[in-house]
């Protein structure tokens, strides 16, 4: 059997226990394969372009973000296009991802913990799955705001779908379209945030995969699934040493 | 008369236009670029005016036809526009929904434009000379008043001639109407009438 | 029109009714709504439909098709029952007074004199009782039992508000609030004015209508004010001027007449139409039938025309019928009797009645000329255009021309309208194509036409090769020269009035200057002054009004004598005092007549003297009593349209009008109430004008399409909805159209029978910008007015159902 | 091009900088009286021809109505109605011209998000500007009066501009210099305003007691007013709202949702931003690699392990 290691620096591969001794072996875990992480970061730009046509047009203030597109007109007619492109690739997303962002009760502990997520206590922390309760509202929060942006985009869509809906309903739509925009795009800066307030998260989506150490500190549970080890009994949290 | 107070309220226009145009020019303009772009130009500025009548009702209202062209030689003229005349005392500048679209009748895409004949039994409309087509109708009529003129019934004389009918336009001016009128009944004919029943 | 289209804004009270002034002459009808916003006029129309003219009038009156004579009877009854004439205007400026010969009677409808088989009346009976001074009788004290007041009331005294309501349909409560209204105008200061227009001509009984609003206005003292008279409007811009101009079969410009077989020679046809007064010291224009005649010869034939020929007379055609009026002429064609038709900017196949027999008619001549500048239905009546116009071109040996025409703004000319204002035009472009003015193409054809008979000879050529054509290209005579001779000019010095020579070549100022001795030449006597030494006055373009009365005296030129009003002395008593300050036209000074009006009268003829102010009558007064004018009868009498949903309630055994002239043919073709129960009519639309506007993309975007306008309640029985395809037909053809389903249409209750009335609008064809789609002619009958032949387009009777589209809408 | 315009900008859509306001122009208004329109559509037909318009040929629908809506090629439109008055027992035929009210608070103007798209010049004139228009269809959603249509051509909003080429030069516009009984008038707002009081006592001595102008608060006040017969009952013309004003969805979204939405995105970027500086990054320790690899050989020794794959 192999156990996949590596050396940090370039040397030759000296026999396992030696380097042992020696320097620390990191263990990478993957997480996304490369087609998952194609279709993330195809949404991802998408969603950037939607934001900056959208920005465009909901205040005077950004209007010069048209500019981006080839001015005010060819704008208008290509953020559509853009929300119909991104609905797609996030469909995509959801399909795969879906199950594994079915909330559970870890969920509830680690969000009764909140103080200790933003101050970075991992230790007071309950193991957790694939995903945390956070990166699950990203994911359920997009699926619901986009859902939205879409619906009420179609019927805003003049050059197409004026006839079918009340110019009453459109009103509606434009404000809905406009807040779960904000809300969205929030929630994307989290998401950002967290990539790199989190280190080693961005090697995830990079190069698809994770240190172990990254795994065991954020995700133990989904590392001991996919190791096959089992939590000891009345295992407690290992004590953290020095500050 | 007012039509001139109005021309020259429209001159003034234009000189507030000018002005303004100078303004624009000293970068003032530059300050709403919407303005310069949001009000068409006043299309009718250096247009040439003729007086006319609306050819449809009897109020005969007063139209000013503007034109393309200055009658310069080199120009053709065609009516661009077609206004109610303010000066008269009957519509007073205003034009219903008929002279006020007089532009499209002018233009009509079903206007004759040139002389078209039809032989018998054909199913279409040939393209013919002036000459062929005046030759042609002249020969008929004299043809026909010759072999059905009524000089005497009894020992009355009657000179008439009533197998050719004429009908009259009522949009005509009556200089024409006198013209065809002249024509008509020195042929001795009769059954002559117009449109003042329809 | 007696008065003009501003003088409407003084009327008190405004009738529109027998037309739809707000939709076929909105720029006109602007002086009614100022005469309800600044003179606090009341408007009341009179019609089968709410029309757009009812959307702003105070008071809206229904009233079914074609029984007009009996609601105004109705009106004129009321006025006399309460008294509400201005009798002073009555008793001075009408025949009430005259008594009227022995042997007059009426009875069951018909008048004395009445000859079944010939349709016609002996009017012998019909004159006034004459005195042993050669003048007629008047009793002042109107009790003579036959003068003319007692025998109209006696004509009128069955036509109750009961009775109108039952003939008429219009309610009793509407129609008293009508007479209220109207009678309110008797008193001296108010006036009012009746617009009417075709919805009174194309009857059976056309001139009758009229008349009898004439007897209403006459009794109420409005003829000859101001804000008063009688409103023809003319339905074409220069439908007046070639009336004026006599281009009918029995007419010679200005009224005269073509004369008839029987006017052996110039003594004799003068002798018949010389101007005889009825009353002593009576003036009139046709004192001078002669002079005019004469003129018209001169300018006609030139040197021709000598006292020595007779004037020419020979030249002139002689009538053998009355009339070779439209209707004849198609009739004609029809039995295969016409070789040829010349139609100047006309479409007669869909105007005249019927067709079916249009079509007919069209097919059995030889060959048509039509000179137009749009494309026309007639001139491609042979053209098969589907279930629009189903023919076999093969079958149809026609020969047809299609000559292009200049229009209004490629011409410069004057244009008679409504106020007999003779308005000149100029010229903004050149024509499209090959467009040549009319005048053109008639000069051609004449001097072609000379030609041959120079070469070959033929039948009678005298007036052809004689007639007066030296203008200065022949070819092209410009509307200038022809003005010049509608105008007149004199041929040898002549000797005016004030004892002034005029030279020979010289404009005359008038027709007062016109002589029979051949001195004088003159187009058309009433339009002599519209081009005189000073120039042309039909050009004239000063729009300012003395004392705002809505008269600009120095615009254009107005006929007759540049007169805006006529009989405008009515409006001053018999001292020549004006009925009204505040409506003054003209008034006597002491010396003459002076005013903002010509006065029509003599200038410096005296109130004393008595003359009376209707100078065109021989009787100097207004007609409530006509000898032999008309052909129908002294008095208007209620007669049902040829085709009607009801019997004459008062006179059964009357079917149609009784002297009105219908061919055998056509009187086959007329239809029955049991197969075609529903009254229909027809009519324009504001959006459009006749056959002309579909050709305009802006009048065909705001009409696009035939429809028939029916009520709800009719809708409702025949199971059609809004914007359905129904099918319209009559005994003598079918057409299909959308239906308008409208509260403004409202079942009329005649006699306790519901009437329903279907509109036909009159604007669509098979060449244009509109949709395809055909003309209510399609339905018409044959059958026009006993005095001037206007085809019966208001009242006939046809069958409705829901349909399906046409061929070319099938979705 | 500065052209023959004297006409000074009062507001401009979506604009960042206020236009110049030192000049004031006397305000115009187009009064429309409905007593006295025969609708006999000179207006629509009038303002076809001077814009240069040409709408497509229809059908009929069974109604006078044509075109059947207002379209980016119709500006302005007679709507007919039938009305059976009950106190009066009268059919009253109402007829209003339809087309832009220019609003003294035009909510297109609010609602467009293309600087200088739509102005309003100071004699209260609103204009649309298509070379600034992109066509978002925003101006709809921002009138109370349903008037401003997109074309299919050219994707760009188009309405009545009350021939502001017209006013310019001091001409009327088209359809009220059309207009055959006066029915339509136009001078300065205070003049229409007088002309439609003496109008309103006239319908009140021939029985509309409620008869008014309509020159609606709701949005500050017209440049098109009517006068109606039946003031009280603006409904009736063919739906002419009875209060209009720009709709408070629109009002949100183009006030408070702005602010809010700026608001929100900023703070969430300032939030990371203050957080990082204070609680600073999450780093894995080195044990935790360690413990990781561990738990990995437990796992093996547990079974057989095979390899790990991603979950």
């Amino acid at each position: 059997m192999t156990i996949h290691t590596d050396v940090r620096d370039g040397e030759p591969h000296p026999p396992l226990r030696e380097v042992k001794a020696e320097t620390p072996e990191i263990m990478y875990v993957p997480r996304y394969s490369g087609l998952q992480r194609v279709n993330h970061w195809v949404t991802a730009i998408l969603f950037t372009l939607l934001a900056l046509s959208g920005l465009a047009m909901f205040t005077p203030y950004l209007f010069s973000l048209t500019g981006l597109f080839g001015g005010g007109a060819a704008t208008r007619a290509i953020h559509p296009w853009f929300g119909v492109a991104l609905v797609v690739s996030f469909a995509l997303l959801f399909l795969k991802f879906w199950r594994l962002n079915i909330p559970n009760k870890d969920d509830v502990a680690w969000s009764m913990k909140i103080g200790d997520v933003v101050t970075n206590r991992e230790d007071r922390l309950p193991e957790l799955g694939k995903y945390n309760a956070g990166q699950k509202g990203v994911f359920w929060g997009q699926t619901v705001l986009i859902g939205v942006m879409f619906v009420s985009g179609l019927m805003i869509w003049e050059q197409y779908f004026y006839e079918y809906t009340t110019i009453e309903t459109q009103r509606w739509a434009l404000l809905a379209h406009s807040l779960a925009a904000i809300g969205a795009i929030a929630i994307i800066v989290v998401h950002i945030y967290a990539g790199i307030w989190v280190r080693g998260t961005g090697r995830a989506m990079m190069r698809g995969n994770v240190t172990g150490g990254w795994a065991y500190r954020h995700h133990r549970k989904w590392l001991r699934q996919i190791t096959g080890d089992k939590p000891a009994a009345g295992a407690k949290p290992v004590e953290k040493h020095g500050p | 008369m007012n039509v001139q107070v109005s021309r020259r309220g429209l001159l003034k226009g234009i000189g507030v236009g000018l002005a303004g145009g100078s303004l624009g020019a000293l970068g003032f303009g530059a300050l709403e670029p919407a303005m310069a772009a949001a009000v068409r130009p006043f299309k009718l500025a250096q247009m040439k005016e003729t007086r006319n009548t609306c050819p449809y009702c009897s109020v005969a209202c007063g139209v000013i036809l503007y034109s393309l062209g200055d009658n310069s030689k080199n120009s053709k003229s065609a009516v661009m526009h077609v206004e109610g005349d303010p000066d008269h005392p009957v519509n007073r500048g205003t034009l219903c929904p008929k002279g006020s679209s007089l532009l499209d009748f002018i233009t009509s895409e079903t206007r004759t434009k040139y002389p078209m004949h039809r032989e018998p039994g054909s199913s279409e409309f040939k393209r013919v000379s002036w000459d062929f087509a005046l030759d042609r109708i002249a020969m008929l009529l004299k043809e026909d008043r010759d072999k059905n003129f009524i000089a005497k019934n009894g020992d009355l004389t009657v000179n008439r001639w009533t197998t050719v009918g004429f009908l009259g336009a009522s949009a005509t001016s009556s200089e024409t109407a006198w013209c065809t009128y002249k024509v008509v009944r020195s042929m001795g004919a009769l059954t002559f009438d117009n449109q003042a029943r329809v | 029109m007696t008065n003009l289209w501003m003088d409407i804004k003084h009327a008190d009270v405004i009738t529109v009714m027998g037309g739809n002034a707000a939709e076929a002459h909105p720029c006109g009808f602007k002086w009614v709504v100022e005469a309800k916003a600044h003179n606090n006029a009341k408007l009341i129309v009179v019609d089968p439909r709410f029309t757009r003219t009812a959307s702003v009038a105070d008071l809206y009156c229904p009233i079914r098709q074609g029984t007009d004579i009996a609601f105004l009877s109705g009106v004129a009854k009321y006025l006399l029952d309460n008294d509400k004439i201005q009798h002073r205007y009555v008793a001075a400026y009408s025949n009430a007074a005259f008594v009227v010969k022995e042997g007059y009677d009426f009875s069951e409808g018909l008048f004395s004199g009445y000859s079944e088989d010939k349709r016609d009346y002996d009017k012998t009976t019909w004159d006034y009782e004459m005195g042993p001074d050669g003048f007629a009788v008047v009793d002042e004290t109107m009790q003579h039992p036959r003068c003319v007041l007692n025998l109209l009331k006696k004509h009128i005294a069955i036509y109750t508000p009961e009775m109108v309501e039952r003939i008429c349909g219009s309610p009793k409560e509407t129609f008293l609030k009508v007479c209220e209204l109207m009678a309110s105008t008797a008193s001296t200061d108010r006036t009012m004015a009746s617009l009417y227009a075709l919805g009174w001509t194309q009857h059976s009984k056309g001139s009758q209508n009229i008349r009898s609003m004439c007897i209403v206005q006459t009794l109420l003292g409005n003829i000859g004010q101001l804000g008063g008279g009688m409103q023809a409007l003319r339905g074409h811009s220069n439908i007046q001027g070639l009336t004026d101009l006599g281009l009918m079969s029995n007419l010679i410009p200005g009224y005269l007449n073509i004369p008839i077989e029987k006017d052996e020679n110039y003594a004799d046809y003068i002798s018949k139409r010389q101007f005889k007064p009825l009353r002593p010291g009576q003036m009139s224009y046709w004192q001078n039938y002669n002079k005019f005649f004469v003129s018209f010869q001169k300018v006609m034939w030139g040197e021709h025309a000598t006292k020595e020929n007779d004037w020419a007379f020979d030249y002139l055609p002689k009538l053998d019928v009355p009339t070779y009026d439209v209707l004849r002429g198609f009739e004609l064609a029809k039995q295969g009797k016409m070789t040829g038709y010349v139609i100047q900017g006309f479409n007669p196949l869909m105007t005249f009645p019927n067709r079916a027999k249009m079509t007919e008619a069209f097919s059995r001549m030889k060959f048509i000329v039509v000179m137009d500048p749009l494309q026309t239905e007639t001139a491609r009546f042979w053209e098969n255009h589907g279930e629009y116009n189903d023919v076999d071109s093969s079958k149809i040996q026609t020969e047809v021309f299609e000559l292009p025409t200049t229009l209004f703004a490629e011409e410069e000319g004057s244009l008679a309208n409504s106020s007999r204002w003779l308005q000149w035009h100029w010229k903004a472009q050149e024509p499209p194509g090959e467009c040549r003015p009319d005048i053109e193409i008639m000069s051609a054809i004449h001097l072609r036409i000379k030609a041959l008979y120079k070469r070959d000879g033929g039948a009678y050529a005298d007036p052809i090769v004689n007639l007066n054509w030296n203008y200065a290209d022949p070819e092209s005579p410009t509307p200038v020269e022809l003005a010049r001779e509608l105008n007149g000019y004199t041929v040898a010095p002549i000797t005016d009035a004030s004892g002034t020579t005029i030279p020979a070549g010289r404009q005359v100022d008038g027709f007062a200057q016109l002589k029979d001795d051949g001195s004088t030449a003159c187009g058309c006597w009433i339009y002599s002054g519209c081009y005189t030494e000073k120039g042309n006055i039909m050009a004239r373009r000063d729009n300012t009004d003395p004392g705002n009365k809505g008269i600009a005296p120095n615009w254009t030129f107005a006929w007759p004598a540049n007169r805006r009003i006529l009989y405008n002395r009515a409006s001053c008593d018999p001292e020549g005092k004006p009925w009204s300050e505040k409506k003054k036209i003209i008034e006597w000074n002491g010396k003459q007549w002076v005013g903002f009006d010509v006065p029509d009268y003599g200038v410096t003829t005296p109130p004393e003297k008595n003359v009376g102010p209707f100078i065109l009558n021989q009787e100097g007064v207004a007609r409530l009593w006509t000898r032999g004018l008309m052909r129908d009868g002294p008095f208007p009498t209620h007669y049902e349209p040829f085709e009607s949903p009801m019997a004459n309630i008062p006179f059964p055994k009357m079917k149609g009008n009784p002297a009105s002239r219908i061919f055998k043919g056509d009187l086959a073709d007329l239809g029955t109430s049991a197969e075609f129960p529903y009254a229909a009519t027809s009519y324009r639309l504001t959006e459009h004008f006749h056959q002309w506007t579909k050709h305009s993309r802006i009048n065909a975007i705001l009409q696009p399409e035939m429809f028939v306008e029916i009520s709800e309640q009719l809708a409702k029985e025949k199971g059609i909805a809004k914007g359905d395809w129904v099918r319209v037909w009559s005994k003598r053809g079918s057409l299909k159209a959308k239906a308008v389903v409208t509260k403004r249409i409202k079942p009329l209750m005649c006699d306790g029978k519901a009437v329903h009335v279907v509109g036909l609008p009159q604007h669509w064809g098979f060449i244009g910008k509109t949709r395809n789609g055909w003309h209510p002619n399609t339905l018409t009958p044959v059958v026009g007015d006993a005095n001037t032949e206007t085809p019966e387009y208001k009242a006939w009777l046809v069958n409705i159902e829901a349909t399906t589209p046409p061929n070319d809408r099938v979705a | 091009m500065a052209d023959y315009s004297s006409l000074d900008i009062r507001q401009k859509s979506a604009s960042t900088e206020t236009p110049p306001a030192i000049r004031r122009q006397q305000e115009v208004a187009k009064l429309i009286d409905v007593s006295k329109c025969i609708g006999c559509k000179a207006c629509q037909s009038a303002c076809e021809e001077w814009n240069d318009l040409r709408d497509d040929v229809g059908i009929n629908v069974g109604v006078y109505d044509n075109p059947h809506d207002l379209t980016a090629k119709s500006w302005t439109l007679m709507r007919f109605t039938e009305y059976e008055n009950a106190e009066t027992n009268n059919l009253e035929w109402l007829i209003r011209k339809d087309g832009c009210m220019h609003c003294t608070d035009p909510g297109c103007l609010k609602a467009c998000p293309s600087p200088g798209a739509i102005v309003q010049y100071s004699n209260g004139i609103v204009d649309f500007v298509e070379d600034h228009c992109i066509g978002c269809g925003y101006c709809v959603k921002g009138c109370p009066f349903n008037i401003p249509r997109i074309s299919k051509t050219d994707n760009k909003a188009y309405k009545c501009t009350l021939c502001s080429d017209r006013v310019a030069v001091g001409q009327a516009p088209a359809c009220a210099k059309a207009c055959p009984t006066g029915s339509i008038m136009f001078g300065t707002k205070e003049a229409m305003i007088e002309q439609a009081n003496d109008r309103v006592v006239d319908l009140k001595s021939r029985g509309f007691d409620k008869a008014g102008l309509y020159d609606p608060a709701g949005v500050g006040g017209t440049h098109v007013m009517y006068v109606l017969h039946h003031a009280d009952k603006p409904q009736l013309y063919a739906g002419l709202p009875n209060d209009p004003k720009i709709s408070p969805l629109v009002a949100f979204w183009k006030g408070g949702a702005k602010v809010m939405g700026l608001a929100t995105m900023g703070f969430a970027a300032l939030a990371g931003f203050f957080h990082y500086v204070t609680a600073g990054p999450n780093e894995v320790e080195a044990e935790e690699e360690e413990e990781a690899i561990d738990m990995k050989e437990r796992g093996a020794r547990r079974r057989d392990g095979g390899e790990i794959r991603p979950s």
